[in-house]
């Protein structure tokens, strides 16, 4: 091939696109400190947004593989469009890279050569999570999550390692933004450690609340990742310092991939990276070192198949590579947030991984050929 | 008082007044005949400023409105009783006599909710009614009341007695004679000629949009030749 | 369930209703007395919204900001009125909804060009932390200053619209242009003040709300879609019946979230109980809504025959 | 009435000979553009007669689009195929559900109308989000497709053009010749004024949900066609802002007239599918459209091509 | 005249709130006859009519029309039997021309409604007794225009028109003549005045003379009461209708 062609989809319009900007954003950032290239071809990424819409990505993801005929489809931030939209490529030989959405029945059952998943396993947070809780001896744990499939898995996550007692659920309506009923039940059930799942402004809101209602003297929140990463402290602010979250990413990895990213990121957007952006950028790179492998032969799909799962690349996030199903296996951190020493918060990595080389508890669903 | 001067209008593309010619002195009553249909209505409107003259002009107290906004002309101190009676549906009939009291030019006895009350009893009873829930007739006591409350320099009345009892209508005849006595002007649409005869100084009848007589009560009550020619009778 | 939360619950209830009042009653005025369907109102909000979280940053003061944005909202709501909607009250209501669709489309993206996705907007220091309101129970002091805040403006809308001539004369614009123009009464005028009136409490409940949830582009139509049921069960043009109407589907819609997946937990198998909990919690004030409608098919407080 | 024929044979000679030009300029991609096009074009037209027609404003309609898409959907999931079966199974089911929901909600009038069925559509589409057997709120993707008598697979995208095509063509007949009927004009006359038409002997409520049961059932069958388009349905579909946008299109193109709901669909879709590729303002430029529409169209777009070939719209 | 009444009336009520708008009528329409129903404003004539034409339900009582209770049926139903009004306000289609307006009423009359292929214009017979009403309106030559086009008077005259379109056996007109000049109004009482003996009329009106030249029967409503009914010169003379209604003054042209 003379261009590697990439379709590009991601929410990037509306209440939750911050989340697609970033991983847009990181992706774009590895594009161009290459030079416009991936693996020495001249990289054409086609941007496109679904602004939240399954519909939406369905049409774009036809558009990308029908019309404009691409080597790979990537972007799609929510597993429910990814969902919907993955039969376009799948169906036309393309292959996915999923910079973000990993769901457990991928991972499972419904495994496919041609999706790769190059973040991190749906469940794999919430478990880190739940063995931190085990490691602080805390004994009662209330659970929040939106009322969607992801949600439900992430609860399921937390619950396959947290030893303790879970005394309260709440499935939330999926966008919703006031949580005042929630963090009432909350506070009259008093558990030690408040687990919320909840993705975006969804967090944001939940996070701000909880902290205006008081209830941070009394219930310790433990969150995921991703609702205490960059794009949550800003809005929230000082409350945030001191919570812990857990991530398989963090800004201050020492890993020399990373301290690139992170200040070329800066550099470019002068802003903090989240986990999106370097999940974007680490998307970018894996194809980078496939097309290289594979001396940019990309009608040999199969070859291509190859380089992908042996993953030659420095990520971003250290030492990570592909499962038989195509998951990562890599390890999850503790991180905590604290002050940058320029008046802003940001997040810290404890050093011991809390789950080593995990992988995920689906890969033996998953009857993936060769 | 009022005059109008070669005033040409009309809806869309069809022309209804051609040429119309109208004058009222001050505390003259002017009585406006002619068949359903010939532009009597039109003219009031157009007097109001509720639809736009193509050509022609209209002077009320020495100033020309026939450029002016509805309220703005009516705020020169004219009031409409307006054909169908177009009472609000949403206010109650005492918000009709609050709402858009005037002092205006009232005299020596302006009109005030109490005293349209006492003219109209059946009012009174239903004072905190909405204007929608009247009956056919007690909407048309509310029409009138409503005009008079501005306490206006020339009211104008467009059958204003349809759809009232004998008695009530009796009464708002009365009722004219006395806003007349008050020095209002007045231009009155009615269809029971005699009594208009018996109210009115002069009248005018009006054909296809051209006023085609003039004359005074006298006049026009003599002449039956007039009344079989353009009123049908 | 101790009494405590059952009036924690309440007092929540009340707070979604206030700001849901704010909205609707706007909205109720536009709509009811101006008969005008107005789907940009949340556009509107949102404008508010954006416009105090700016003002905020510039000036430092939220207080300035908030009154900025308040004052900034109704003029642009008269601006908008003056020279686009008023050419559509004359029109059907068909006319009107795609107009203030368009404005919609125009304002969300719009307001993303000149301010971006979303703006931080944090509540002032002082009023960030909780109270106690009783002992054994805090409350978040923003939620409580959204109650006071709705309850006053709640009462001065009231005496406004019913009570003085003002109203009555809006009214009667709304019910006949035509004639109340020939009464006397620079109907034009009025409608624009109504509608600066209405874009001013929009942009009250953008700076009350905005801290508490998010300042973002498209923030204004989920919520408008609240604020036209509460319009519908209150009784279209009503104030009164808004008032009521919000207070009822705060509590309705807290309800649902709570004390029915409660009740539901006890009473259903637990994966019973989990369909149906959060299906029933989203449908709640929907439910709530045709069932008034069947019984009351003019709202709570009809103001029209 | 020759040159509005004429017109409209022209139309569906160029609709029958797109796939061939597509093909010709290897933009096959688009045919599934056309189809969608023509799918929404009949959704459209099915609210046109409800609410252009018979006056009833309603904000739900959707709801109807996404219960025949997934009857159609489930019907496919569970391995049926035969296109009969599946009409049957959409028409009974939007049938019943409308029936309901019209039995309801026409004894409310205006803004209460809209209300009432935005109520519906909204529990219909939480409902389809709690379906955990069919998908939940991540939606059904289905891998086959509708086979028509014959042996024509709705997979071949020209096959489910030219279904969609004809399916168009006959709502239009359908609603050309209603318009004129006995009912028509009862339906118009009730629009007009329900009281009055009452008074003189049309049965109102009779009438009113016959076109409400009716309109709903062709929304069912487009949305049929769109789930065997995509191969997906999602609550989605069901959403009040669908129904939104049906309606937006029926104004674009013009209430009341027989080319409103085609003529709004195509202008939209359109629109969005062109200016989409070119900014990400795109919804900022096709809201300067329809306001310039609303100011200076009173009529929509039908309307408007109506006066510019000088006659009267049915308005 | 027949024994058995056309409409008979017995007992209805009406209350809005605090008012009783009717209170225990009692009124009997013979076959053909022209019955006036007079009464000062807001004794509650319309809301009578309303009541029988079913746009309103009763509180209590009962309406029988030709041989049947029809108290509780449905307003079109009453009209395909025969029973028809007009409105006060006028109330027309606004997309309809003025023939349409009498094609359509006939259609009405005629059922089936739900027929939604073939073209009503096509239904020649149907329109050409559309046009022949017309003339008799006296709106021959404004057959294509629309309401808006109409003045009042027309607009009034066409109101009319509808409710004696299908044939109906009895009319209810609500103050027909309101709002006509004098030739119209003129026109009007000699078209009702045709009627008599083949359609039964009751009529509503302010116009006195009008009543007393037309009507068989007078009945007299007052606070929402029958007070009186009998013959013109009767009710002319009662004094309780003279001091609650006609006034001693003289309504002349
Ligand atoms: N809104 C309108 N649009 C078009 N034509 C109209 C409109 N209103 C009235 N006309 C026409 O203008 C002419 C004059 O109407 P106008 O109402 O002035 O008559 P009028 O003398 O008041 O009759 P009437 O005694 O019946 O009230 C009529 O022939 C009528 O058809
Ligand atoms: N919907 C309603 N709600 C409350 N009161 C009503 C309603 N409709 C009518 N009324 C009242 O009932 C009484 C009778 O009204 P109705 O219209 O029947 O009088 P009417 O005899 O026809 O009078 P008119 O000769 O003036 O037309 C009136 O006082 C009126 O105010
Ligand atoms: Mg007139
Ligand atoms: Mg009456």
């Amino acid at each position: 091939a003379d261009k590697v062609k990439i379709g590009f989809v991601s929410t990037l319009s509306g209440p939750s696109s911050a989340l697609g900007v970033d991983i847009r954003d990181g992706f774009l950032l590895s594009v161009k400190l290459h030079g416009g290239k991936l693996g020495g071809l001249p990289a054409e990424v086609l941007v496109s947004d679904d602004q939240f819409k399954p519909e939406v990505a369905r049409q774009l993801f036809e558009r990308n593989v029908k019309r404009d005929h691409v080597d790979f489809m990537t972007g799609v931030v929510f597993s429910n469009i990814m969902l919907a939209a993955l039969p376009e490529a799948i169906d036309n030989k393309t292959i996915y890279l999923s910079p973000n959405a990993a769901p457990s029945s991928m991972a499972g059952k419904d495994c496919n050569p041609l999706f790769f998943a190059v973040s991190w396993p749906n469940d794999a947070y919430h478990e880190a999570a739940g063995a931190f809780a085990n490691q602080r001896g805390l004994k009662s744990v209330y659970l929040v999550a939106p009322n969607y499939q992801a949600g439900k898995d992430s609860l399921a996550g937390f619950k396959r390692t947290f030893k303790g007692q879970v005394i309260g659920e709440n499935y939330t309506k999926l966008g919703q933004l006031d949580y005042a009923a929630e963090l009432a039940e909350i506070r009259a059930a008093k558990p030690q450690v408040l687990y919320a799942f909840l993705p975006g402004g969804m967090g944001i809101n939940f996070i701000k609340q909880f902290v205006g209602a008081g209830l941070g003297k009394e219930t310790m929140l433990l969150l995921p990742g991703f609702s205490a990463d960059q794009d949550v402290i800003g809005p929230v602010g000082p409350a945030m310092a001191g919570l812990f979250n857990t991530a398989h990413w963090s800004p201050d990895f020492a890993n020399p991939a990373n301290q690139r990213f992170v200040a070329e990121f800066q550099k470019e957007y002068k802003r903090m990276p989240t986990l999106y952006a370097s999940q974007g950028y680490d998307t970018a790179e894996l194809i980078n070192a496939a097309v290289r492998d594979t001396k940019g032969k990309l009608e040999d799909q199969e070859a291509v198949r190859r380089a992908l799962r042996s993953a030659k690349f420095d990520s971003v996030r250290g030492p990570f590579r592909f499962n038989k199903n195509q998951y990562p296996i890599q390890s999850y951190y503790v991180r905590t947030i604290g002050s940058d020493g320029k008046g802003g918060l940001v997040n810290k990595s404890f050093n011991e991984p809390i789950l080593k080389d995990h992988g995920d508890a689906y890969v033996q669903q998953c009857m993936m050929p060769k | 008082m009022l005059q109008v001067r070669g005033l040409c209008c009309g809806y869309g593309r069809s022309q209804v007044l051609f040429g119309m010619d109208l004058d009222i002195g001050p505390g003259e009553i002017v009585g406006l005949l002619g068949r359903n249909g010939m532009g009597k209505t039109t003219l009031v409107r157009s007097v109001m400023g509720l639809i736009r003259p193509t050509a022609g002009e209209i002077v009320f107290g020495g100033r020309p409105i026939g450029a002016m906004a509805p309220h703005r002309v009516a705020r020169q101190g004219i009031a409409l009783v307006p054909e169908g009676r177009q009472v609000f549906g949403n206010l109650s009939v005492l918000e009709h006599l609050t709402a858009f009291r005037r002092a205006g030019a009232g005299g020596a006895q302006p009109w005030t909710p109490e005293r349209l009350f006492e003219l109209f009893p059946r009012l009174a009873e239903r004072r905190s009614h909405m204007g929608g829930q009247l009956s056919g007739g007690e909407q048309q006591m509310l029409a009138i009341a409503r005009a008079l409350v501005t306490n206006p320099q020339l009211l104008i009345l467009d059958e204003a007695t349809e759809g009232l009892a004998p008695l009530v209508r009796e009464e708002v005849w009365k009722v004219l004679a006395r806003v007349r006595q008050a020095g209002h002007a007045m231009l009155v649409i009615d269809k029971y000629v005699q009594r208009l005869i018996g109210v009115a100084d002069r009248h005018v009848i009006i054909e296809k949009g051209r006023p085609v007589w003039s004359g005074t009560s006298q006049q026009l009550d003599a002449d039956r030749g007039l009344w079989a020619r353009y009123l049908g009778l | 369930m101790s009494g405590l939360l059952v009036f924690e619950q309440a007092l929540n209830g009340f707070q979604l209703g206030f700001m849901l009042f704010l909205l609707a009653a706007g909205l109720t005025l536009v709509f009811g007395v101006m008969d005008m369907i107005n789907l940009a109102h949340g556009s509107l909000y949102m404008v508010g919204a954006f416009l105090a979280a700016w003002l905020t940053r510039v000036s430092g003061s939220f207080l300035l900001g908030a009154l900025g944005a308040v004052l900034l909202t109704a003029l642009f709501g008269m601006l908008l009125e003056s020279s686009l909607l008023r050419t559509l009250y004359a029109r059907d209501h068909l006319s009107q909804v795609l107009a203030t669709f368009a404005l919609i489309l125009i304002l969300n993206d719009g307001v993303k060009m000149v301010f971006g996705n979303d703006l931080p907007l944090s509540v002032p220091a002082a009023l960030d932390g909780p109270v106690q309101i009783l002992p054994g129970l805090v409350y978040s002091s923003w939620r409580l200053l959204i109650i006071g805040v709705g309850l006053v403006i709640a009462l001065l809308l009231y005496l406004l619209v019913q009570k003085t001539r003002i109203g009555a004369l809006v009214r009667a614009g709304a019910a006949n242009r035509e004639m109340s123009s020939a009464m006397g009464v620079n109907v034009g005028r009025l409608f624009t003040l109504v509608f600066g009136l209405g874009a001013a409490l929009c942009a009250v409940a953008g700076s009350l709300l905005g801290p508490l949830l998010a300042v973002q582009v498209g923030m204004g139509e989920n919520i408008l879609i609240l604020a036209f049921v509460v319009v519908v069960i209150g009784g279209i043009g009503s104030i009164r019946g808004a008032l009521i109407g919000a207070l009822l589907v705060g509590t309705v819609d807290t309800l649902g979230r709570t004390l029915l997946q409660q009740l539901l937990r006890d009473a259903l198998p637990p994966q019973w109980a989990s369909a149906a909990g959060p299906a029933l919690a989203s449908i709640s004030v929907y439910l709530l809504m045709v069932v008034m409608l069947v019984f009351r098919p003019q709202g709570l407080f009809p103001v029209r025959s | 009435m020759t040159a509005a024929r004429a017109a409209a044979i022209g139309a569906l000679l160029a609709a029958l000979a797109l796939p061939w030009a597509l093909q010709a300029a290897g933009a096959d991609f688009y045919l599934g553009v056309a189809s969608r096009i023509l799918i929404y074009a009949v959704a459209a037209t099915s609210l046109n007669l409800l609410l252009g027609y018979g006056g009833m404003i309603s904000l739900g309609h959707a709801a109807f689009f996404g219960l025949g898409a997934y009857a159609s959907a489930i019907l496919l999931s569970e391995g049926v195929r035969s296109a009969p079966v599946h009409l049957l199974v959409i028409a009974v089911a939007v049938g019943v559900v409308a029936l309901a929901i019209g039995a309801v909600s026409l004894r409310t009038r205006g803004v209460y109308f809209i209300m009432i069925t935005l109520a519906f559509a909204q529990m219909l589409f939480y409902l389809a989000n709690s379906m955990k057997g069919y998908g939940g709120d991540e939606g059904l993707a289905v891998r086959t497709r509708v086979l028509l008598p014959g042996g024509f697979d709705l997979h071949q995208p020209a096959t489910l053009y030219y279904c969609a095509l004809a399916v168009l063509v006959l709502v239009m007949l359908l609603l050309h010749r209603f318009s004129g009927s006995r009912f028509g004009r009862a339906v118009q006359a009730l629009r007009d004024d329900e009281v009055r038409a009452e008074a003189i002997g049309l049965p109102v409520f009779a009438s009113k949900l016959v076109v409400f049961v009716v309109a709903g059932v062709l929304c069912g069958v487009a949305g049929g066609l769109s789930a065997n388009l995509q191969g997906y349905v999602s609550p989605n579909l069901l959403h009040w802002t669908q129904s939104g946008t049906l309606l937006v299109m029926v104004i674009l193109g013009g209430v009341g007239t027989l080319w409103g709901g085609v003529l709004g669909a195509v202008a939209l879709l359109l629109m969005q599918e062109l200016l989409s590729a070119h900014t990400e303002y795109h919804e900022f430029w096709i809201g300067w459209v329809l306001l310039a529409v609303v100011l200076f169209a009173r009529h929509g777009l039908g309307g408007a091509l109506a006066s510019l070939a000088g006659r009267r719209t049915a308005r | 005249m027949t024994h058995v009444p056309l409409l008979q009336v017995t007992g209805l009520n009406k209350r809005f709130g605090g008012l009783q708008a009717t209170d225990r009528v009692d009124l009997q329409v013979a076959a053909g006859e022209i019955h006036a129903l007079i009464g000062p404003n807001g004794a509650g004539k319309t809301t009578l009519v309303a009541q029988i034409a079913g746009q309103l339900a009763s509180d209590s009582g009962t309406v029988h029309f030709d041989g049947s209770d029809i108290t509780r049926m449905a307003t079109h139903l009453r009209a395909r039997r025969g029973l028809v009004r007009s409105f006060q306000v006028t109330r027309l289609f606004k997309s309809m021309t003025v023939l349409e307006h009498l094609a359509l009423a006939l259609q009405a009359a005629g059922g089936r409604t739900f027929s939604a292929w073939r073209p009503v214009r096509a239904d020649t017979a149907l329109f050409g007794r559309a046009e022949g009403l017309l003339a008799r309106l006296g709106l021959a030559d404004k057959s294509g225009w629309g309401i808006e086009q109409l003045s009042h008077g027309e607009q009034r005259a066409l109101e009319v028109g509808m409710a004696l379109a299908g044939s109906p056996k009895l009319v209810l007109l609500d103050e027909p003549l309101a709002g006509m000049g004098l030739q119209e109004s003129e026109a009007m009482s000699s078209l009702i005045d045709g009627l008599r003996g083949e359609v039964a009329v009751l009529l509503i009106e302010h116009d006195v003379d009008a009543v007393f030249r037309l009507a068989d029967t007078v009945s007299v409503l007052v606070n929402g009461h029958v007070v009186a009914s009998g013959r013109p010169e009767d009710v002319r003379r009662d004094s309780a209708v003279v001091d609650a209604y006609l006034g001693t003054g003289q309504e002349a042209q």
